[in-house]
């Protein structure tokens, strides 16, 4: 290269020489002794053309992502896992500053204002799960309950965890591949617990049946993946830990400003979504997890991630926050750890703490009240729609189930239908759930007017005349 | 700014963001007893309270504000363009479960970026699933039990081999992942010795888990007898390319023997550290392991379009939900591309140099030891050092020297890895980013640091002065009686404690 | 940080961006003696190194990171959403030039805003091509220019009324439109005395411009008789909105008889400062003065879709390029929508509530002096206090207190417009944004600070103490020979500097 | 209202309760005293609804954006006064930092950092005009040309200015403003110096006609208008100095990397815009201009702008900056001031200081080629079409002028073809300089890649067969 990137500073060619010198290398070809010739790879890669220039790369970069149409131009109804809510201008602002953008792990007096923000994350998110323990983020909501399912079998020493029926297939997934396949000597084995029919609340008398001291938890959400809210949660903790299991409650924390925390029905612990605090859904990239649960020191010594304390500093009367717990991680013990950690999605939990710190207490009671009551006048209205139904027609919060099986068409030719009109329909349940016929889930919040729910129904009104 | 806890702070009523009113009533849809009947006890904050807040705290964060030589993170320009990028719409406003023709610049990202870590790899698929280079670890292991599953020896292949200079990832997702760790020891020569690993393989091997070159800037010159006997055996090897930087475009992991590996992409690829995330650990393998891999895969269809392939029966399922930190791929592709296969190639070119140039520097500082003594070749990307000669001198080690090191702007210095084979260790990597008056200021500051600590120690020790925050007690995370991960948790302790100090 | 000049950065070779290879030769391009000789001597440094550079300097800024209560300038919530839209293409990426048809969004957004303000003022018609609020009062000249042309009386009215208390940017565009300047002045009362207004009045008067309240927190009660006695002697009056705070939602200037107006976007309308500018200065008329307006115009035609109206020949033509800093158009619209009118008008009453409330708090402070003490009323929304007694009692002033101030994390207090009516003056304003307790804590720092004045003076001289730098050599500047506005100024005189020390 | 707004602190009731208290007011209402109720609005005002939720407003602000079509879908080839060019993604991180973006005017030190770097935008400016003194930004480029003219008429007391006749009709409207109309005692005339049909440059026969005693200053641009780059420079300064007027050129500043500096061929002030170096074109707010010229003392004295200098501390070794010559503004001396300033466009400007750093003498040199490059590549490919034929053809920088008339069809038609295929043509001369015909000025930049220039071609093709 004759000219410099605009990336590598030392990339030119002066410069290069004049640190050739000082070390009296001969050549930067040189430096690479250790590394055997027969082990070299012959030829040059064959990458695509480098586009050095800002302006070029930029123009490649919009050419491909034009090629995307997003929810912002389109009118969504799906979650399943990503849920769209209105991220606040300035968790982006603050997310995208660049000394949070750009920082590692320092000490906790070199990066305090970014340990703070990380502490007021667990801080805040602690008061609405109402737990006193709350640990750094995990990668996901689905990571978050396979850590939780292992965290309580290392606790009990038992291998079986009870889940319900109709959980997120891929929520499960991830579940299943933290409890290990068959034939692992340690495998926790994921067992469904069934959901009744009527109202989509778990079975008791399934989870009575499948209850006993091998359990080592019960796993079960708030709300459902089918967006119901679980009203027995007390009696199955009662149940469980009559059979010496943990509770385990997966919740996505943006729907307690107005449904009750996990903890005030009997779970032990708390695991559940941080996307939906501010985070951009992203393809994905917006998921993130955590864990939570009472401040003992029998769990607190379980967990697998890292986390954050506030202390003392030298300075009477100063707040400092250091990592706490930081040896039982991978980190400290290698294989002997818990689980193990490493990067997850630290910045997104700035982004979080950003965003309860703006919403408070009744911002979360708002925007809880708001999507209840605009999924519920979603769901009636498709509900009043020919041979559309909704199959639960209240106790959800944000999601609900549509089912299209009276229509004769099938969920994917709605969903194409809706589509040619700028709309993505529900999420298609007729693979995962085939018991359900030709349902879909959709998902309503606070990013959905009025409007937005009477154009869906008069477009599903047209496609099915 | 001496800047409050959040929870602190704000006014009863205030507001941060206000939602319209319902057009009906919510209270009746809230199912009997599920209602929340407290308030989460979170602060009340207009959004200027709430930006001026974190806007404070931002300011107290050193890292690449300064010079940030932070080891084994490869510490790179994290593009700005990218980032504008990915706050437009059609990166950050995209559901996971559209349909793929809603997403097809995106899918093309995606499987163009896999064609160019297959490239620099030899490997036949990639996949992004993984949220970080130590769930890429975890993703070997899971592949790895797909694949004997398959064969039938899942029981008995139960034994992973690493070495102890492999990172921590690696031994911890094996046996998270349910494998028995057989851990190699270094030699003098700083690598493990081939006997050493015939003594480990086995029937029971299911795989080798190995970084090259290691943290020391050690590479393995046998590694390519060491992939041939753990095939011999039966078993998988799996390359964590953590430390790419330095050998990128000189070798492939495939042409070396190796079944899988991967590269992260937070790290190597530009991709923004964010304290440590949103990340990608992206995971590439064999054609023979491709069937294993967590689905879906983005796949190019024979009609030019992009899809998602999740008919994939051997799968062995999920590492995460969904198809990972696309956003992250994204600007991983934008670097690749803004780097070429030249500028790559560059970039190890001048990770190496910068290491031993910076080994220069730091040798001639009275004080300062190097790993691996007695390897007298020139260093991959990265080299340990050690601080133990000053601490013998001076009572002071790499702690109290990184904390008075802050006090210059510069961040303290990544230490090692557990466990420390080198006393008082520091892992400086320069790579392509820092300019050689970076590298000299760094090095000039660690100078001055080592001769406050003969000086004036006392300087050094009670060090950093000119931080956000005096030096932290550490002590009391690890107390159960007073660590708070939480306000509740402190305000709870921190009542007892008083209480305690009152009686 | 201790940040260097970019000027003294950076080495040579080193580039911040490139750019493609042209396809052709592009030095036969240049005519001949057109191609530059000598490079300019700019700094050569990496994307990185400007970045970090400049996020520097972004550190050093107090402003509004700290309480800033920078009086006439109305701080408010510059709310982030806006900036965000902004940067959207569909903003920043528009050309002027672009055809009507592919900026309806912005011309529905210029329209509708200019509705919102012909209700809050009045006005039959606004126009945003100035760019600041003095360039709308030098509109408001351009178009008292016009109307007299049209009328054949330009060169008979050649003078404009204004008050000492008026802001500059008001005798200093008539001085520049070519208008000969009356100044009234202020009588006990807080304002110019009818008779005064008479004498001035004359076949000559070509318009008033005055602002109403002043500085002072005096609103003048007379204000419509002064009105309809400019219009009596043929003049056009025009109310200058810079202090519109206060009274927004409870006067409309055209029913005080005004015939013009104007209003600050980046100030009342919650645009941006950006340390002054880009802004807008939105001006208004009546239906008689709107041919003379600055063209176009953004108009709606009758199918509902919006235009620009360029056709009219009566029009002063242009005061600045093309239609204004709409981008700051569109904030503002976006403020006045969240806002609502209940909102402005809460505005407005918080904006006074907090006035009165910060002056109770700061007349409790010894050494601190009210304007026109004897105007025993409430005050509207911003004062104007002294430290003249302070100065008499420590000979320190206000320009030592702010700066000691700023060692509190307190923007120094915007002091006061030329002439100084006050001794020491300065001139806070709460408005609606900041908190009762950020009131507080400024209020409390003044006071810590005056005291500090007369218990440790020198500590209040040598202020600031804990700012990015000492305080600055303010001479310098204003001497022919030291001054330099450009490094390479600075150069050629620092080297004379040294070479005469060197004789 | 009973829910506080987020922009309002003490919006809350009892918050404005404690402070009514606290001064012992009864009412807010009772605050207004001054204000006479005859002078009192009656009644309510009638806005718009209120938007106060953030996802309402952003979902309201959207939708109006989205009515718009930008260059960044769309193919423009629109400049004329600005100008569309690569924008470097740090010059929005900078100018969008919170410490920058709602900054005031605090002190030198306080404001330290926005201060020296206004000071560096000043002296980057200054190498690339190669003047000594430059002001802070003026409004625009035709804002800092009226200024510098009445600059000029201050120094020598003359009151004609001679400008090229085929001046940006824009611009030279903001000129004449400056100039003050017909009727004004002082008023500057504003006279035409005629250009060349043959090669568009200045008729100097027709400036030496024009020139006497009574010329206060000769302005003329490089490039000109229609992209044209002046050649005679040097011999239009000798003349203007031989008659004792200043010369005045305008520049755009990011042509300086491959044409000479104005003050090269005798240029005494120079002005331009600051819009293309690194701000958006955002519908003509990206706008800005700068004044520069040497230093000396008169020409100082006469500067209208604010001015920021280099100075010392009460530190030894440190650097300072601090407003220079202050007092000559309005600010300073009201009506006796140097015409007048206020806000203006000093955010734009620490943009323009990230970029210019960014670029440095290579980057300038080489965007400045390809400009040319790519600029001269479109005309050639354009005067090939059948009907199309190009003005001038060599001899402009960035611009040139395009003749339609042998097509048949005007500018008018042709654009209005273009804007149907997502392509804004070149600004229509026509109506602007009715001698050139049917004519239009396109713009080609280091934005536009060799295969934009080919679309347009072929689409002009097309719509011309």
């Amino acid at each position: 290269m004759t000219i410099a990137h605009p990336w590598m500073a030392n990339s030119v060619p002066a410069i290069k020489q004049a640190m050739l010198r000082e070390i009296g290398a001969p050549s930067i070809e040189a430096l690479f002794e250790q590394i055997p010739a027969e082990h070299r790879t012959a030829h040059d890669f064959a990458l695509p053309p480098a586009l050095r220039s800002e302006p070029e790369l930029r123009r490649h970069m919009l050419s491909l992502l034009r090629k995307n149409t997003s929810c912002e131009e389109n009118l969504s109804f799906l979650g399943a896992g990503i849920w769209q809510h209105h991220v606040p201008a300035i968790c982006d602002e603050i997310a995208g500053r660049s000394e949070f953008l750009t920082s590692v792990w320092g000490t906790a007096m070199s990066d305090h204002g970014r340990n703070q923000a990380w502490f007021e994350f667990a801080s805040q998110l602690g008061e609405l799960v109402a737990c006193d323990f709350v640990g750094l983020p995990v990668y996901s909501w689905g990571c978050a309950a396979g850590n939780a399912v292992r965290l309580a079998s290392r606790l009990n020493g038992r291998r079986r965890v009870l889940v319900p029926e109709w959980m997120d297939p891929e929520r499960l997934a991830v579940i299943r591949q933290y409890c290990e396949p068959e034939g692992m000597p340690n495998r926790i084995a994921v067992e469904l617990v069934a959901q009744r029919a009527a109202d989509g609340l778990i079975d008791l008398d399934d989870l009575r049946t499948k209850l006993n001291d091998g359990v080592t938890a019960v796993y079960f959400e708030n709300p459902g993946f089918l967006g119901i809210i679980e009203t027995q949660g007390a009696e199955i903790a009662r149940l469980a830990h009559a059979a010496g299991a943990e509770v385990i409650v997966g919740v996505d924390p943006i729907s307690l400003g107005v449904l009750a925390p996990p903890p005030d029905y009997g779970a032990d612990i708390v695991v559940g979504t941080t996307q939906t605090l501010g985070a951009h859904m992203s393809a994905g990239g917006g998921a993130g997890g955590f864990i939570a649960s009472r401040d003992e020191e029998r769990y607190a010594r379980e967990y697998p991630t890292l986390n954050i304390s506030i202390t003392t500093t030298r300075n009477p009367g100063e707040h400092g926050f250091a990592l706490s717990l930081s040896h039982q991680s991978s980190y400290g013990m290698r294989e002997q750890g818990k689980d193990w950690t490493g990067n997850s999605v630290y910045l997104t939990a700035i982004a979080n703490a950003v965003y309860m710190s703006l919403m408070g207490p009744e911002g979360f009671a708002e925007l809880g009240e708001l999507v209840l009551a605009r999924s519920h006048d979603a769901a009636r209205r498709l509900d009043a729609i020919p041979g559309v139904s909704v199959r639960w027609k209240s106790g959800f919060f944000r999601e609900f189930v549509v089912d299209f099986s009276a229509t004769g068409r099938s969920v994917a030719q709605v969903n194409a239908a809706l589509l040619k009109r700028g709309i993505f329909g529900g999420k298609d349940l007729s693979a995962d759930i085939p018991a359900l016929g030709q349902c879909a889930l959709f998902a309503v919040t606070e990013v959905h007017a009025p409007e937005d729910i009477a154009r869906l129904a008069t477009t599903l009104e047209e496609i099915l005349r | 700014w001496n800047e409050p806890v959040v929870m602190e702070m704000g006014v009863a009523g205030r507001r941060g963001v206000v939602f319209p009113q319902p057009e009906t009533d919510a209270a009746a849809l809230i199912p009997a007893g599920m209602r929340r009947r407290t308030k989460p006890a979170l602060p009340e904050m207009t959004e200027h309270d709430v930006l001026r807040h974190y806007l404070h705290l931002s300011q107290q964060v050193l890292g690449m504000m300064g010079v940030s030589l932070f080891g084994t993170c490869t510490m790179k320009y994290n593009p700005r363009l990218s980032e504008a990028l990915g706050l437009r719409p059609q990166m950050a406003e995209i559901h996971p479960l559209q349909p793929a023709a809603s997403i097809q610049g995106l899918l093309e990202i995606v499987h163009n970026f896999d064609l160019i870590l297959r490239e620099l790899s030899g490997m036949d698929q990639f996949v992004f699933q993984a949220a970080g280079g130590a769930d890429a670890a975890y993703t070997h292991t899971c592949v790895t039990r797909g694949y004997f599953a398959a064969k039938g020896e899942l029981e008995q292949r139960n034994e992973i081999i690493t070495s102890i200079q492999a990172h921590p990832c690696n031994p911890a997702t094996a046996a998270t992942a349910g494998f028995k760790v057989v851990t190699l020891m270094l030699e003098e020569n700083g690598y493990p010795s081939i006997d050493a690993l015939k003594a480990a393989l086995s029937p029971r091997t299911a795989a080798l888990m190995i970084n090259n070159p290691d943290d020391m800037g050690v590479y393995n010159p046998q590694i390519r007898e060491w992939t041939a006997l753990v095939k011999q055996a039966g078993g998988l090897a799996f390359y964590d390319h953590a430390n790419f930087n330095g050998v990128m475009g000189r070798i492939r992991a495939r042409e070396l023997g190796f079944d899988a590996c991967m590269f992260m992409l937070h790290k190597t690829f530009g991709g923004p550290k964010g304290g440590g995330g949103p990340a990608v650990g992206a995971y590439g393998c064999s054609a023979e392991l491709a069937p294993f891999l967590p689905k879906p895969l983005v796949v190019k269809n024979s009609d030019g379009s992009y899809g998602l392939d999740d008919d994939r029966p051997q799968s062995v399922g999920k590492v995460r939900e969904f198809l990972g930190n696309l956003h992250i791929v994204m600007r991983a592709y934008a670097w690749a591309r803004a780097m070429g296969a030249d500028g790559i190639k560059e970039a190890a070119d001048l990770a190496v140099l910068a290491n031993n140039y910076m080994e220069k520097k730091l040798l001639a500082i009275p004080g300062v030891a190097r790993s691996n003594p007695e390897a007298k070749t020139w260093r991959m990307e990265m080299t340990r050092y050690g601080l133990g000669p000053l601490k013998e001198e001076t009572g002071l080690g790499v702690v109290e020297v990184g904390n008075r090191m802050t006090d210059y702007g510069i961040d303290a210095p990544w230490l090692s890895h557990e466990p420390w084979v080198v006393p008082e260790p520091f892992t400086p990597e320069a790579g392509e980013l820092w300019s050689k008056e970076d590298i000299d200021l760094w090095c000039e500051v660690l100078a001055k640091v080592c001769d406050e600590a003969r000086q004036d120690p006392e300087l050094v020790r009670t060090a950093p002065h000119n931080a956000p925050i005096g030096r932290v007690d550490s002590e009391a995370p690890e107390d159960p009686a007073r660590w708070a991960t939480t306000w509740r948790a402190y305000q709870r302790k921190h009542a007892a404690t008083r209480a305690r100090a009152a009686e």
